[in-house]
Parts: structure tokens; C-alpha cells; sequence
């Protein structure tokens, strides 16, 4: 399936890119898909999700052509 | 009614107020009660000199969920008319971030409404700063408590 | 600083706020919340139309009560600059009656400054209203809760 | 002793007057004061009172020079 990733902030700046268009294959969830981008390495508590521009969770499905972003804590205000 | 913006400029926030209120014109007359909070930036965060606020946002998101929060909050506390107006990009101390205000019949309902928007805005609206000290560039790790 | 005053001609909220905020000039800088409530004249009250409100204080004693509040709360919750502006004589409908106004470096102190000096101002400071409705005069008997 | 009574808003309409002072003998409260003021009936539940206009109690002793205030309850901001 085609996924459209994002990075923010402090994440965007780490991963070292601001999105990336990624084709997976055998995947279900975002903890599934964060494997995937990170070298196998399981989803820091830190680092929160949305799924097509609405919070989620780790366990949130994700699917063919779902825009899916990360990022640190939230500073606005 | 509702109005929810992002700007990549500096803004008044009593002109946006006066003018958000002259387009209520005469409806205004049903809201004996109206609250206002503004964050502005301050010269100073947690013990060292700030000269420049980054604010990066996820645009789309955003706005979508200010204005969740807003519709939620209003179906809970049954407020009038709210304004939500937010700072993006590079900001210099003294330039006001977020401006909201919130009208309604009695006091309880705009107090609350607006106390309940900035604590939920700054914690589920997706924006992140950027401070520039004299040690460097950091970002904010996370939102106080209040 | 704090600025206590009461007015017997109708005043622009928002143009006190600005002339307040410039007063204040680069102290601004170290409140990075600002926290502030409007009460407007409504056109109606316990279900009548209401033409005309006559607002009677207690002059001396009126002053007096809002800055011992204004300072008690200070002390309490310790936020900054604070500025109280309340309207006296005749009113029209959607004449601004009271404005509170109190800056913080965080938000907390700001918004329950403002929360509970509404509040305390409108149970204990000496200030009392007559409406004039289709059926006649009346003093409005007390304050609601929120 | 010499009193200064102040009446506001509907209590300064029942009463019919603004002010008056008045030199009241043998008495100690604002509570004694106002039997004085109204032919000897008790000071009601719903008048509340000042002394040098400051928020008083029916106990609160009343002295020589005071200036003593009757009003309904507050409807302000």
C-alpha cells in the first residue's frame, strides 16, 4: 500500500527529512509502520501520531493511501 | 459564529478584538459576557534570554483541530461566538501569540470556554517552538501545566 | 502597577486595553499571559426587554473595595499588572459595564486573577442596578453565580 | 455621639432619604443603631452595612464620628 509520511519539529530534524512517500508491505498498525521507517526499532513513547491529520495512537490502523505524520510534544500556545 | 486563523505576521490583538466584535454588530447585544486570553512572548524562558520564537505548524491539522477543540468546548459549555487567532513562523519578544475570546449570555460560560481552549489548544493543537538563546537554537520540550 | 477607575460615560474596552499595554511598555515583555473579561449591558434580563440600566455605587467605599480585592487576589495568586474599569450612572444596552484586565508570566495567575476578581467584585463591591423595562422600573435583586 | 448614616438603592428609597446624621445615646452596634433608625424594629437579613465604608457586621461596634451605611445586596459588574 502507498503511505505519505511527515515529520515535524525536533523529529523532522532528527529523522533528517520532512516527508516520504513509502510503499510497506505487510503492515497494520502505526507501531507497524514506525518499524518499518526506523530500522526495526519499536516507537518511543515520546514521539506522537496522527493519522490523515487527526490524533492517533500507536495501535491506530493505518491504510492504503492514509497521510501519516510524527512529532514531539505539542508547544503552541 | 466562529472564527478560526493562523498568521504569519504580527498582530494587534485589540484591533482583531474590535473589529471581531464591530462584525457581531448589533448580536452582540445577547452576550453580557465576554473573555479574552493572550500569550505573548516573553523575553525569557526558563532562565535564559530568548530573541526569537520559531513557531512550526502541520498546516491543515491544525486549524482542524482549533477548531474542534472550539466546537466541542461550545457544546459543552453552550458559549456564543468564539475568535481563535495564532502566530506561525518567527516571532521577537513582545509579539502576541495566540489571541482567543470567547462571548456568551452569562460570565460562567466565556470564562471557562476560554480557560479550557488555551489549556486544550496547547496541549492537542499541533504547533511547536523554536527558541533562539544565546547558547543556540533549542526547542521547547513540552507545555507547563498553566 | 494597577489602574482602579470609575467611569460615568461610556469607554471602549479595547482602547483601554491598548492605552493600558502601552503604559506598560517593555515591563509587557516579562507577561507572557494576559487574561481579560468584558460585562456588556444585555437588551434583556430575567426574560424582559431592558431599555435603560441606572448603576448606583458607593463613592469612596466602591474604589476602595475593588483595590483591597485587586491586592488580596495579587498576594494570593501573585500575577502582575492589573487594571479594573467600571462604568457608573446610565447605561444603554451593549455599553461595556465592567472591564478586568491581569497579566502574568504564566497563564494560571492570569486567568484566575481575572475569574475570581469578577467574581469577588460582583458580590462585594458596592455597586447596584436598575432596569428600566416595558413594565417599569426595578433594582435588580442580586447577582447570579456564573 | 454624632453618626453619619448613609442609605443606597432600593433601602434609600424605602427609606425615603439619602443621608442624615444623627446623635444616638446608649448605643453600642450597628445592630443598636438601626432600631434606632427604624422605630425599633430589628436590623432584616437582606439590609447589609458599612462602617467607615468598610463591610460590617450587625455586631460591629459603632463609635463617635463613624459614618454608618444601610444598602441592599451588591448587583455590580
Amino acid at each position: 500500500m502507498a503511505i505519505r509520511i511527515r515529520y515535524f519539529a525536533s523529529l523532522r530534524e532528527t529523522m533528517g527529512r520532512t516527508a516520504e512517500d513509502i510503499n510497506p508491505e505487510g503492515i497494520a498498525t502505526v507501531a507497524d509502520l514506525w518499524k518499518v521507517l526506523d530500522e526495526g526499532r519499536p516507537l518511543p513513547d515520546r514521539v506522537l501520531c496522527a493519522v490523515n491529520q487527526e490524533h492517533a495512537t500507536p495501535s491506530t490502523e493505518v491504510h492504503d493511501g492514509d497521510e501519516v505524520a510524527f512529532f514531539p510534544p505539542v508547544t503552541g500556545g | 459564529m466562529e472564527f478560526i486563523c493562523l498568521r504569519d505576521q504580527p498582530f494587534d490583538p485589540y484591533a482583531e478584538l474590535s473589529a471581531f466584535t464591530a462584525l457581531l454588530d448589533t448580536e452582540r447585544q445577547n452576550y453580557g459576557a465576554e473573555s479574552h486570553f493572550i500569550g505573548t512572548m516573553r523575553n525569557f524562558n526558563e532562565g535564559d534570554a530568548v530573541s526569537t520564537l520559531w513557531l512550526e505548524h502541520y498546516p491543515g491539522m491544525t486549524e482542524h483541530e482549533i477548531a474542534r477543540i472550539v466546537s466541542e468546548e461550545r457544546k459543552q459549555l453552550n458559549f456564543g461566538p468564539a475568535l481563535v487567532i495564532h502566530r506561525i513562523g518567527k516571532l521577537a519578544p513582545g509579539e502576541p501569540i495566540v489571541l482567543i475570546a470567547v462571548f456568551s449570555a452569562h460570565r460562567r460560560a466565556a470564562l471557562d470556554g476560554t480557560q479550557r481552549i488555551i489549556e486544550r489548544l496547547k496541549h492537542e493543537a499541533p504547533f511547536w517552538k523554536k527558541e533562539h538563546t544565546p547558547d543556540g537554537e533549542r526547542w521547547v520540550a513540552s507545555n507547563t501545566k498553566g
